[in-house]
This record gives structure tokens, C-alpha cells and sequence, in this order.
């Protein structure tokens, strides 16, 4: 039962031991602290950077040109705002140098709400990094999906953007879902966490784990059902899980997709649900304006119009300039149980 | 006796006993109050701390120092989330603080919306502090254009600590505060406590001094002990007069402790291998005689069980409810002058 | 018959002579050349910056944050994604500062394609400008409106984004549609563009404009039809309205929309519109994943599905890392008059 | 004929008759080329032209002096759209140049898709040169990282103009390639020209020289006439040893001529106030008797006349068609490893 923080370390050990990864780094990624939320902690290839999203970002591009594989990290992503001109640059680099130069590069960074982060450590990503053309997107909610889509993005020989939820990053897998190899919970923490104090002497035992790499694009199904289809991707998704749960006992079977991947996003997928349901609501925490479920809800009504029985729903972040810190404004702000529960409901009950 | 003699008639420049005395009220003011503001946070009065113990030897100077006001003629402050000890020497109300801890409506600074010592006061020209590092340094220079144009004495001050010189705003600062013909009024402080969260600025700076970034703009500059009030008070107040009377920038850089670590995030335990600049300056002035250890015990009990009960106090104000979340986001828009007949174009 | 970059620049300097502009500024924005496109010759308080995007718009947020009126320029939005940090910060300033600063500033920017200007020079900035929090945003298609769009964004106590469609800063207006008190297109030229050669000792003539502030959060209808709605702005606005105009030969009667405010945008027009004709086709230039286009479809079917007789549609810039320089590149990458006109008869012979 | 005989035996570090022969023959070639395109953009035979007249003194010897070949033992070259001289002199092919003005499907840099200029060469470590400002600084620390974990003698060269030096991307590259026993191989190169489009560097920088930005992190720099090849050659080659032997930044600023404005934009004519460099050259190499004025003009028909046969043919080649723009936005992923079983997590 590792936490998605222990997975993602682990996915990292495995890149850098097997798959080639040369560098794992960002402020405060390398010893003593491993990273502010431990992800880095014990791997040989993590070292600390000055404070300098750019310089990160930038330095992450000039290593995948040397045919390095860096996997680099903005601590949080209300800190890579000041980068957007440099990661366009990173997705075009394959098409403006007609196709001589790949990037393989890693860029994770946790995302989302949860931690009554405030203004700057609640910030969504998932807007404005499908927005920019060139890169893969992916954001796991499990840590299964942690480090299997980690693998992916290492292996990958594009740009591929780690989207963490942060308020997932300590959750523990559920039992079934544990990543083969993994010894149990104490073992495993007294092998790989960094003790606390002096660390200088420490070394981890990596767990033996295979390369179980999840596909990029592959969306995941986590309930099905027939009523209403769900999709959602992230801290939403074991969110919608419980909404979905609790109405199976009004008679409502809702039907939750975990998107997994952003882009490319697994259309397949929410089209079959969708044509079968007649009814779909996407679930997410950007703000609501020129938001990426606007996307799927546009490319919803192109392809399957005469599917749906109700109008998509999209439920998102408020349009406010970020999250307040008092309970009561994080609450109105980003979706809740609540709110979605209504809203699936609404949709299940909808009469043409 | 002698010493106290000597503070009853400073020697040129020396600060006089009183404000001796006033430098250090304030700074145990500031430590205790970040001392409850910490205590608050691990008891599950706030979500979360951030603060300045370990540099208020150098923030209350620099507090006492500042003309302050509203408008062109007083000083602006671009200040980061470690300036309470300023905020306190301007005239700020600690249980302010408090209310930004817990998040209250009654939060002056963000209305409950923001961390703790994310200050903003607009009647003293205190701009809003934010928690991106040293965007603060993007801005300063159109403060100080503006006050460059107005003349007058009024001067910006942007603060930030060292890993933050890193970032792009930093080099900004200094070319647009140091264009020909065009050297703005802008006083830039780099508080230097040798941290950026975990990492130490000697694995990742390459300057000698931080400060010395300026010279290649022929910006003067300076090195300060920030841990020594009456250095930082002189220190500061040079680099103030000059940027005062001549309109010129100046980046002043002090050397400052971090006493509770970075903040809540890494535990807000007390550091013993930092200087404590407050230990270091009640030695003296209770060498000097200028104050007993009995009075400073008796300041500090009276200070502590005054914060205490300020804090139960805070603890029951309320909390903003939703609709705060979607107030502030436009100002008012001015009444439309659009004339109907053309008014949308049709 | 002024052009719009003229028009620009008679709003700009009504700004600074009688509603309180202190600073006109950018790179090439002052003396001599008055800006890239000529938009900022011959004003009093223009001044050239240093090549530093985040010094312009953080300069600009501390004009602002001391009172004072800045109108500040980024040569080309291309080089904004650089300061979208900024740009968060700016629109958050008053909410995060529980009201007390408000941020009167302006930021201009040219946008849009449609000059072969390569990856670089094409760039639109609406989807990224419409997902920051607490800015308006305006985007003029027609001199008059450039001009009185100017004036409302100036006398705006927040920030506002003034989007200019390069490829339409050289175009003259419309008969009918000067700007009152504007002389003769010779003589407006001779006083106000500034001459060739050393232009040390020229000064303008500026001709009396009046303040015809043009409401931001207003759309205009540009031409009546009751068959489809078509909602555009900038550049497509024009292509949009040819297209109409050569399908009413084929008895479809389009209504075309002018946006010209993407935030606030005027809902009421497009509601009353789309409630109207039951079918509508959004159409912009900006990339097409998480795209504007994509909120406004998603309004639409959030309210008015069952006014729909045909799926809404949105024609948006191909997903590409840029805009290619050959002429075939830009065609297939951004939307094109055929395309638009089969997009629209679609719509309208769409058989429910 | 003595200065002949000099020039057979050359003083210490001096060049050979032959290698100041071969630059000026570069020197011209670039020039000419430059030109061509200038004519090419002007005749509707291309939409823009941005390029490098006027720096043929510096970005020649630049291009002798790099060592050229792919991966981590050669040099990487981050540069900007006025590198040609620099291109040619490794042996660039002039008809590419005219490819891209002409935005062919047969432009190998960008397959029809970017302006003239902007190179993008694997085979010779050139990275994509990109329209944007100065980002090659942020990008550059990654190249030379690498070779510094690497070993050998691989350099990264990166170099843009003097007004972009106020972008963030020129402070990152100094502290990042200056880390404490993190130095980098890494050669800065400014090419000052003394404007930004049509801003004067000295309304807009307070810096004596750019280069001085260099010294506070303890880098070495100098400043060099980048008019006069041999001067040039002489500083390139004394910084590139130091980078090369030292594994040490430096910085180093050259001034330079803009000799047809700023581009296509600012309407491409030949400025007569500048500096020309080529001019300057001829005069000196012809009073030293390495070529007479005749040789000069009979050089300068040839490849007028070359370059002009080449532009019609370019004419003539077939343009990339829409299907481009979708080619080449993802490389190929590698065949995928997943486990069945467990791919998708059902
Ligand atoms: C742009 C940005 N990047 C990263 C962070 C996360 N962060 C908060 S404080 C900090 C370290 C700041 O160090 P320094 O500038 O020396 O100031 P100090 O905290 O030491 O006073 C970091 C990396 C941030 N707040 N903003
Ligand atoms: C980030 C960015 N901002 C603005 C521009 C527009 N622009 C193109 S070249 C140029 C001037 C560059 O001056 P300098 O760095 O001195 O190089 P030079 O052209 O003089 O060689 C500007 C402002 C750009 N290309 N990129
Ligand atoms: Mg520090
Ligand atoms: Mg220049």
C-alpha cells in the first residue's frame, strides 16, 4: 500500500536505474529534502536548483537536446506561470526544427486544491497545459497510475507534462491496487522514506518493481454504470467515485471514467460510455473559462449530439482570481460532493 | 553610570537610549507575536505559517526608518512574507496578524483570503505582498518611476530574501532602476539568511555578495550585518538618505537568521545554530544598563499573556462566508460616459 | 477614413491629454518609431522600454499600484507567455488586497494571423487571456470601435486587455464609420503620421475626437439573418461577414456577431440570437483545444440546448505547435473564408 | 614583398595569408548571401528577412573556431537569426539559406514552416534558433551541463544582441553556469550593436559593458572589437581555450555593425553610418598585399552571380503542402512496453 508520493519515487528509481534518466531536479528535488512533498527522496540522479522556474524549465530543454533525459519539477504549478513562453517552445521544437530534434523531457509538478493552499498552492494546470500544442499530458489519481504513467512519460521521446494532485500525494493505494513488488506498508517505509534528522549516511533499498508502463491515452473506468457517465481526472475522480456510490442506492448508476491522460485524451472511450448513458457530465478544478472540459464538452455535442438526452454538464473551478484560504471560499470555489452528487442527479432525471 | 551616560548623550549618529529601548520593545514585540502566530498554526488556529523571527534586528529598523504614508510622497513597500517586524515598527496591529492566521473576515490585510504575513495596507503604501517569490522586484520600478516623476522625498523599498535573486525579476529591477538619465528612487533589500527552503545559497549562488549584481549597473551598494540594530539602523538609514537626495537606486543586502525554519511546512521548530538576534541585543543593552533582565522578563510575560488573549479573542470572530470568494474581483467600473447614439454601434 | 492603428493612437491621445494617461510604453513604443505598427507615434507620454517583457507589464501593475494611468504595450502577444504570472497577479491584485488596490492599467497587444508571420508572429492570446481571473478583455475589428473600445478600456479602474488584429491595424474604415471629427484620410495622415526621415521636430496635429467610449461587454451585430448565427471577432469578423454576405445568394441568411468584448461578454445579444436563428458557429483563430470558442459552445448548450436545431459548432486554428510560414501551412492551420461558408450552409440545411 | 613575407612566417597566435584569405572569402560569401535574401524578400520571392550583415568580422572566425560534429564531444551552438556568417563558415550551404527565405518544402532547417535564418542543424549540434528573445541563455546551461558531466573537450556556445540581455533568460544563464563546483563550459557571446530595432542601448542600459554582468559571479569576460576579424579571431579563440581547457564560463561581448537596420521590417537598406567590417577588411588585406582589388571584384561577380542562378532555381522548387503543418508535432513513441495484464487497470 504505498502512498502516489512513494510510487512516483519508485517510478523515478526504476528511470533512472533502467530507463536512462539523467537528471531529476528542481528547488529543494535533491538531498537533504527530496522534494517538498518527498517524491525525489534517495534517488542517485536528484539535485537542488537555484529558484528559477526558467532556469529549470529551460535547462530541462538544453539536457533533452544533449539527448539527456531530465525529469524535471516546479514545486508547485502556481509557480510555472512565468515558463508558458518556454514550454511552447518545448512542443514546437520537434515541428520547427523539422522533426530533427526530440525532446524528451519530463516536467511533473503538483496541481489542484485540497490542502487549503490559498491563493498560490491550489492552482490548477490542466487549462493552460492542454492549451499548449506538442506536449502529453497526464495526471493519475492512484498510485498505480502514479507510477505507471510516470514510466510512460520517461519513456516517452516527447515532452510529457506530470500533473500530481498534491491533496492525493500521501493517499495510500487502495488493497488490489498495489504496484507488484511492493513490499507492505512499514517495510516499504522504513526502505524508502528518508529517516528524519541526519540523512546524510542514508541510502534507500529499492523495492524490485517492474515496468509496468500505463499507456498514454488509455482513460480508465472506475465505476460503470448505465444512467449518467462521469468523467473526471484527478482529486475530482475518487470524488465523483463516492457521488456515484451514494446514488446507486437512489436507483442512479453512474458510470465514472477516469481520464488519466489529458493529451492525447482516450476518446474511444468517453464515446462508447457516453453513447450508451446519453448523458455526461465532466468534472474539474481549473476555473470555468476557456476550461479543458469545455473542450470535451464541445467535442461531445460535434460527434454525439443526437446521443445525449440531456444537456453536458460541466462542473469547474469558480472564474475568481484564486482559492481563498477560509474554508467557506474554498468550498464555493472548487467543486464539491455536494455539487456534483446534484448535478449527476439532475442529468439521471432529466427528461427530454 | 558611564555607559548610560554615553546613551544619555550619543555619540554622533548613535541611536539614544530611548530608541535603544524602543528597537528592542518592538522586536520582542514582532518575535513574540510570531512566536503565537506559530503556536496558533500547530494548535489548528490557521492552516498555515510563514514569518520573519530571526530578522527583526534588521525589519524594525527599516520599519522606523520608512516615511509613511499614502501616495507619492511617502515610501512604498514591496514587501515578502517575512516583514511583520516592519509592519509592526510602522504601527500595525498584531492581532491583524492574528485574524490573517485564522483566516477571519476580519482580516484587514486579504479578508481571510490569504496566508498569514501576506500583508496590505494601502494607507501606508504597503502593496499587497504575494506568495510568487520576487515578482515583488517586477514592480517596484513603477512605484519609483512614478515618484521619480512627482519628486519629493517619497522612495520605493522592495525586500525579498536570496534564493529569490535567481528568479528574472531580480535582474529586471536593476536594469530598469539604473536607465541612463532615468536611475529611479528604488531601494532594493536583499535579506540574506543563506536559505532558500532547504538549500543552502552556497550550493547554488556563485556571487561573494548578492549585492554585488548591482555594480556592473553602477547601482551602489552595500553588505550589512542584519543581525546588529544599530548596524542595520545606520546601514539603512545611508542607503535611504542616499537614495532620498539623490534619486538613485541602492541594493542594500543584510545577513539575517531564520529562526523557525522555513515555515510550518518544515515543523516551525526553533533553530539553535542561528544567531538570535534578539538574545545578542538584550546582552547589550543589559550590559549597557539600559535595562534590566527583570524588566525585559516582566515586557516579555505581559507581551505573551497579551497575545494569548488576543488570540482566544480572534479565535471567535467569524469567518467570511461564500460570497466573499466573489467580492473585490472588478472595481467598480465609473459611470458610463459612452454616448447612446453610437454607444455598441447601433 | 482613418486606419485602426490611427484610431489607436487619436484614443491614446485623448488618454493622455484629458482622461489622465501618465505612460504610453513598450519596446519601440516612444520616439522615433511610435511602436512596431506606428500605434504610439507622435504621443507625449509614449517611451521606449528595455527588451523585458515582465519589466513592461510589472512596471506597468506598479504605475498602476501608485495611481497613475500606464498603457502598456507587448510588441507582439507572441512575447507575452513570458508574463502570464504577471498578468495572474495583476487580475488578482484587488481581491487579494481585500479591495483597497485597484489596478487601472491597460495592456495592448497585436494578435492574430494573417500577415505570414510564422510561428511567431501569429500568434492569438484570447484563450489564455479569457482564463485569467480578473481582467476585461476587449478585441476591436473596425477603427471606430479600436478608438472607443481604447477610451473605455482607459477609463476601466481594472486591467484591460486591448487584443488589436494585426492583420487589420492597416485597414481603413468602413463609409459611415468614421470617428466623429476625424478630417480627410490625406490630411488626417499629414498630421498625425509622423514623416519620414528625421522626425526630431515633428509634432502632431491632433484632430478633436470626442470621448465616444464604447461600452465594454457590448457585442455588435454586423449583419441580420435569421437563419444561422455566426460569432466571431477580430480578424474573422470581416471573413465571417463575407461569407454571410455570398450565402444569402444561396438564400441562407446568416446573422454575423462582433464579440468585441471576450470579458464580460455580451450573453444577452448571443442568447437572443442563437434563440432566434436555433443554430450558431463560433469562430476564432487561437488553437482549438481549450479554446474560448469552447466556453461559449459550452454556454450555449448549458442553456439553450433545446433551442438547438443543429449541433453548435465551433471554427477554430488547428491544433499546431505554430503557424508555418508557407502559404499552404497558414491556410490548413487557421480558419479560411471556405471553410466558414461550409461550416454555416452546413448548419443551416442541418435537418434535425 | 615584406608585409607577404610576414604574412608567409606569421607572428606568434597571428593568422596565415591563407586563413585570412579563406575568411575574407567567408566574410564576402556571407555578405553576398545576405544580400541575395535582402533582394529575394524585396522581388515577393520571400515574406520577411532578419540576418546578420555587419557581423561577418566576428561570426566567421566563430564559426572557424567551432569544433563541429554531433553529441556531447562537439561544440553546441545555441544562436540567433543573425548567425549566418557563423553557418557558413562550418560549411552551411548558401541555397539552404534561400530555401527558407523562400519557405520551400526542400528548407531543411524548418521544412517551410519558420523565417529565413533561423537554422536548426543536428548533425552539427546548431539547436533550433527561435524567434523569441534571448531564450537560448535559459536552454544553454542544459547543453553545457551534459558536457560537463561528460567530459572532454565539447563546449556549449550560446550568443544573442545586446538589447536582449534585459530578458530573464541572460541572468538565468549567468547563475546557472556558475554554481558553485558546478561551473559549466559554457561561452556567452554578446553581439553589440547598440540597438534593439529602433531603441538606442544607451536610453535603456546603465551597464559601462554588458560583459561586467559577468563579474559579481565571478566569471571571466572581455570585450572585443568585433569589426576586425583578426581581433575577433584572437578574442573567440583566447575565451574558447579558457571554456574549453578550464571547463569555466565566460562572457564575451563584441561589438558589432547593423548594416542593413533591423530587418525587412525597417525596410532592409544599407545603413551608411555603420562600420563595415568587410570593407575595413578588404582595405587592410589589399594594402597588405594578399589580394589585389581586381581578385576582390572578380570574387565578388562570381558569387553574385552564383548566388543570384541559385535564387532562381530556389524559385522554382515546389512549396511544402498543407499536410506539413501536421507532421513532425510528436516524434514517434517508442513501441509500447505495457503489460497487458495491467495496462489501463483493467
Ligand atoms: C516563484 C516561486 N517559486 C517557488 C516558490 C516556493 N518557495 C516559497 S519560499 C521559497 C524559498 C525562498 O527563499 P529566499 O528567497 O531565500 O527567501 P527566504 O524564505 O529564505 O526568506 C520557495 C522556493 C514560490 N513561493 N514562488
Ligand atoms: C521575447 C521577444 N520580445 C520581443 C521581440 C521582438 N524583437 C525582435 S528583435 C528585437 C530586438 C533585439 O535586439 P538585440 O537583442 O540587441 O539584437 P539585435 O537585433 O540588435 O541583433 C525585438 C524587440 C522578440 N523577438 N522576442
Ligand atoms: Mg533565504
Ligand atoms: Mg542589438
Amino acid at each position: 500500500m504505498s502512498t502516489m508520493v512513494q510510487a512516483i519515487r519508485m517510478a523515478l528509481h526504476v528511470g533512472e536505474s533502467r530507463m536512462g534518466v539523467t537528471d531529476i531536479f528542481g528547488e529543494d528535488v535533491g538531498a537533504p529534502l527530496g522534494g517538498v512533498f518527498t517524491a525525489t527522496q534517495g534517488l542517485k540522479t536528484a539535485w537542488n536548483s537555484p529558484l528559477d522556474e526558467r532556469g529549470i524549465v529551460g535547462t530541462a530543454m538544453g539536457l533533452a537536446l544533449a539527448g539527456q533525459r531530465p525529469v524535471c519539477e516546479i514545486q508547485f504549478c502556481d509557480y510555472a506561470f512565468n515558463t508558458i513562453d518556454l514550454l511552447k517552445l518545448a512542443g514546437a521544437m520537434n515541428w520547427s526544427s523539422n522533426g530533427q530534434y526530440h525532446l524528451p523531457m519530463v516536467l511533473m509538478t503538483p496541481v489542484g486544491s485540497g490542502i487549503h493552499g490559498s491563493l498560490y498552492h491550489s492552482h490548477s494546470f490542466d487549462a493552460t497545459a492542454t492549451h499548449i500544442p506538442g506536449w502529453k499530458i497526464v495526471m493519475p489519481c492512484t498510485p498505480l497510475d502514479a507510477y505507471g504513467l510516470m514510466l510512460s512519460a520517461i519513456a516517452d521521446p516527447n515532452p510529457v507534462m506530470f500533473l500530481a494532485p498534491k491533496a492525493l500525494l500521501r493517499q495510500k493505494s487502495a488493497p488490489g491496487e498495489e504496484i507488484p513488488g511492493e513490499p507492505e506498508e512499514r517495510v516499504l517505509t522504513k526502505k524508502i522514506d528518508a529517516p528524519l534528522g541526519d540523512r546524510s549516511k542514508w541510502t534507500p533499498e529499492w523495492p524490485d518493481t517492474p515496468d509496468l508502463l500505463i499507456p498514454i491515452g488509455e482513460a480508465k473506468t472506475v465505476r460503470r454504470g448505465r444512467d449518467v457517465t462521469c468523467v473526471a481526472y484527478g482529486r475530482m475522480v475518487a470524488i465523483c467515485k463516492k457521488a456515484a456510490d451514494e446514488l446507486a442506492q437512489e436507483g442512479i448508476e453512474v458510470e465514472v471514467i477516469d481520464l488519466r491522460s489529458l493529451y492525447p485524451y482516450d476518446w474511444k472511450a468517453l464515446k462508447e460510455s457516453i453513447s450508451r448513458t446519453n448523458r455526461v457530465m465532466f468534472v474539474n478544478e481549473d476555473t470555468e473559462i476557456t476550461n479543458f472540459g469545455e473542450h470535451l464538452v464541445r467535442r461531445t455535442v460535434e460527434e454525439l449530439f443526437y446521443e445525449l438526452h440531456a444537456p453536458p454538464k460541466l462542473l469547474a473551478g469558480a472564474n475568481t482570481p484564486g482559492i481563498g484560504l477560509a474554508d467557506n471560499l474554498e468550498l464555493v470555489s472548487v467543486p464539491q460532493k455536494s455539487g456534483i452528487s446534484q448535478g449527476l442527479r439532475d442529468l439521471a432525471k432529466h427528461q427530454a | 553610570m558611564s555607559t548610560t551616560a554615553v546613551h544619555e548623550a550619543p555619540a554622533e549618529g548613535a541611536l539614544t537610549r530611548e530608541e535603544l529601548l524602543k528597537i528592542h520593545d518592538l522586536m520582542l514585540r514582532s518575535r513574540l507575536l510570531e512566536e503565537r502566530l506559530i503556536r496558533m498554526q500547530k494548535q489548528g488556529d490557521g492552516y498555515f505559517w510563514i514569518g520573519g523571527p530571526g530578522e527583526e534586528a534588521f525589519n524594525v529598523p527599516l520599519g522606523l526608518l520608512v516615511h509613511k504614508g499614502e501616495g507619492l510622497d511617502f515610501d512604498y513597500l514591496h514587501l515578502h512574507y517575512r516583514s511583520s517586524a516592519t509592519m509592526l515598527a510602522m504601527g500595525a496591529d498584531p492581532v491583524d496578524s492574528m485574524r490573517q492566521m485564522k483566516n477571519t473576515a476580519s482580516d484587514p490585510y486579504s479578508g481571510g483570503r490569504n496566508f498569514v504575513n501576506h500583508f496590505s495596507i494601502k494607507k501606508w503604501n504597503v502593496v499587497p505582498v504575494s506568495s510568487p517569490i520576487e515578482v515583488q522586484f517586477s514592480m517596484a520600478p513603477g512605484t519609483a518611476l512614478a515618484q521619480k516623476r512627482h519628486g519629493g522625498r517619497g522612495i520605493t523599498i522592495v525586500q525579498g530574501g536570496d534564493a529569490g535573486t535567481a528568479e528574472a525579476d531580480f535582474a529586471t529591477c536593476l536594469i530598469w532602476c539604473s536607465r541612463p538619465q532615468q536611475e529611479l528612487p528604488l531601494l532594493m533589500i536583499v535579506t540574506n539568511n543563506q536559505w532558500g527552503i532547504s538549500t543552502p545559497a552556497n550550493t547554488q549562488h556563485g556571487e561573494r555578495n548578492i549585492a554585488d549584481r548591482g555594480k556592473a549597473f553602477g547601482i551602489k551598494t552595500a553588505v550589512i550585518d542584519g543581525n546588529d540594530p544599530e548596524k542595520a539602523y545606520a546601514g539603512i538609514k545611508e542607503a535611504m538618505d542616499y537614495v532620498r537626495n539623490e534619486r538613485k537606486p541602492f541594493v542594500l543586502e543584510a545577513n539575517v537568521s531564520r529562526l523557525y525554519g522555513h515555515s510550518s511546512s518544515s515543523g516551525a521548530n526553533f533553530i539553535t545554530e542561528e544567531t538570535d538576534c534578539l538574545v545578542r541585543f538584550e546582552q547589550k543593552i543589559e550590559q549597557a544598563g539600559l535595562i534590566t533582565r527583570d524588566k525585559i522578563d516582566a515586557l516579555k510575560k505581559r507581551l505573551t499573556e497579551e497575545f494569548l488573549e488576543a488570540s482566544k479573542k480572534v479565535r471567535e470572530e467569524p469567518q467570511p462566508d461564500g460570497s466573499v470568494a466573489f467580492k473585490d474581483i472588478f472595481a467598480e467600473a465609473p459611470q458610463n460616459k459612452a454616448n447612446p447614439r453610437t454607444n455598441g454601434g447601433h
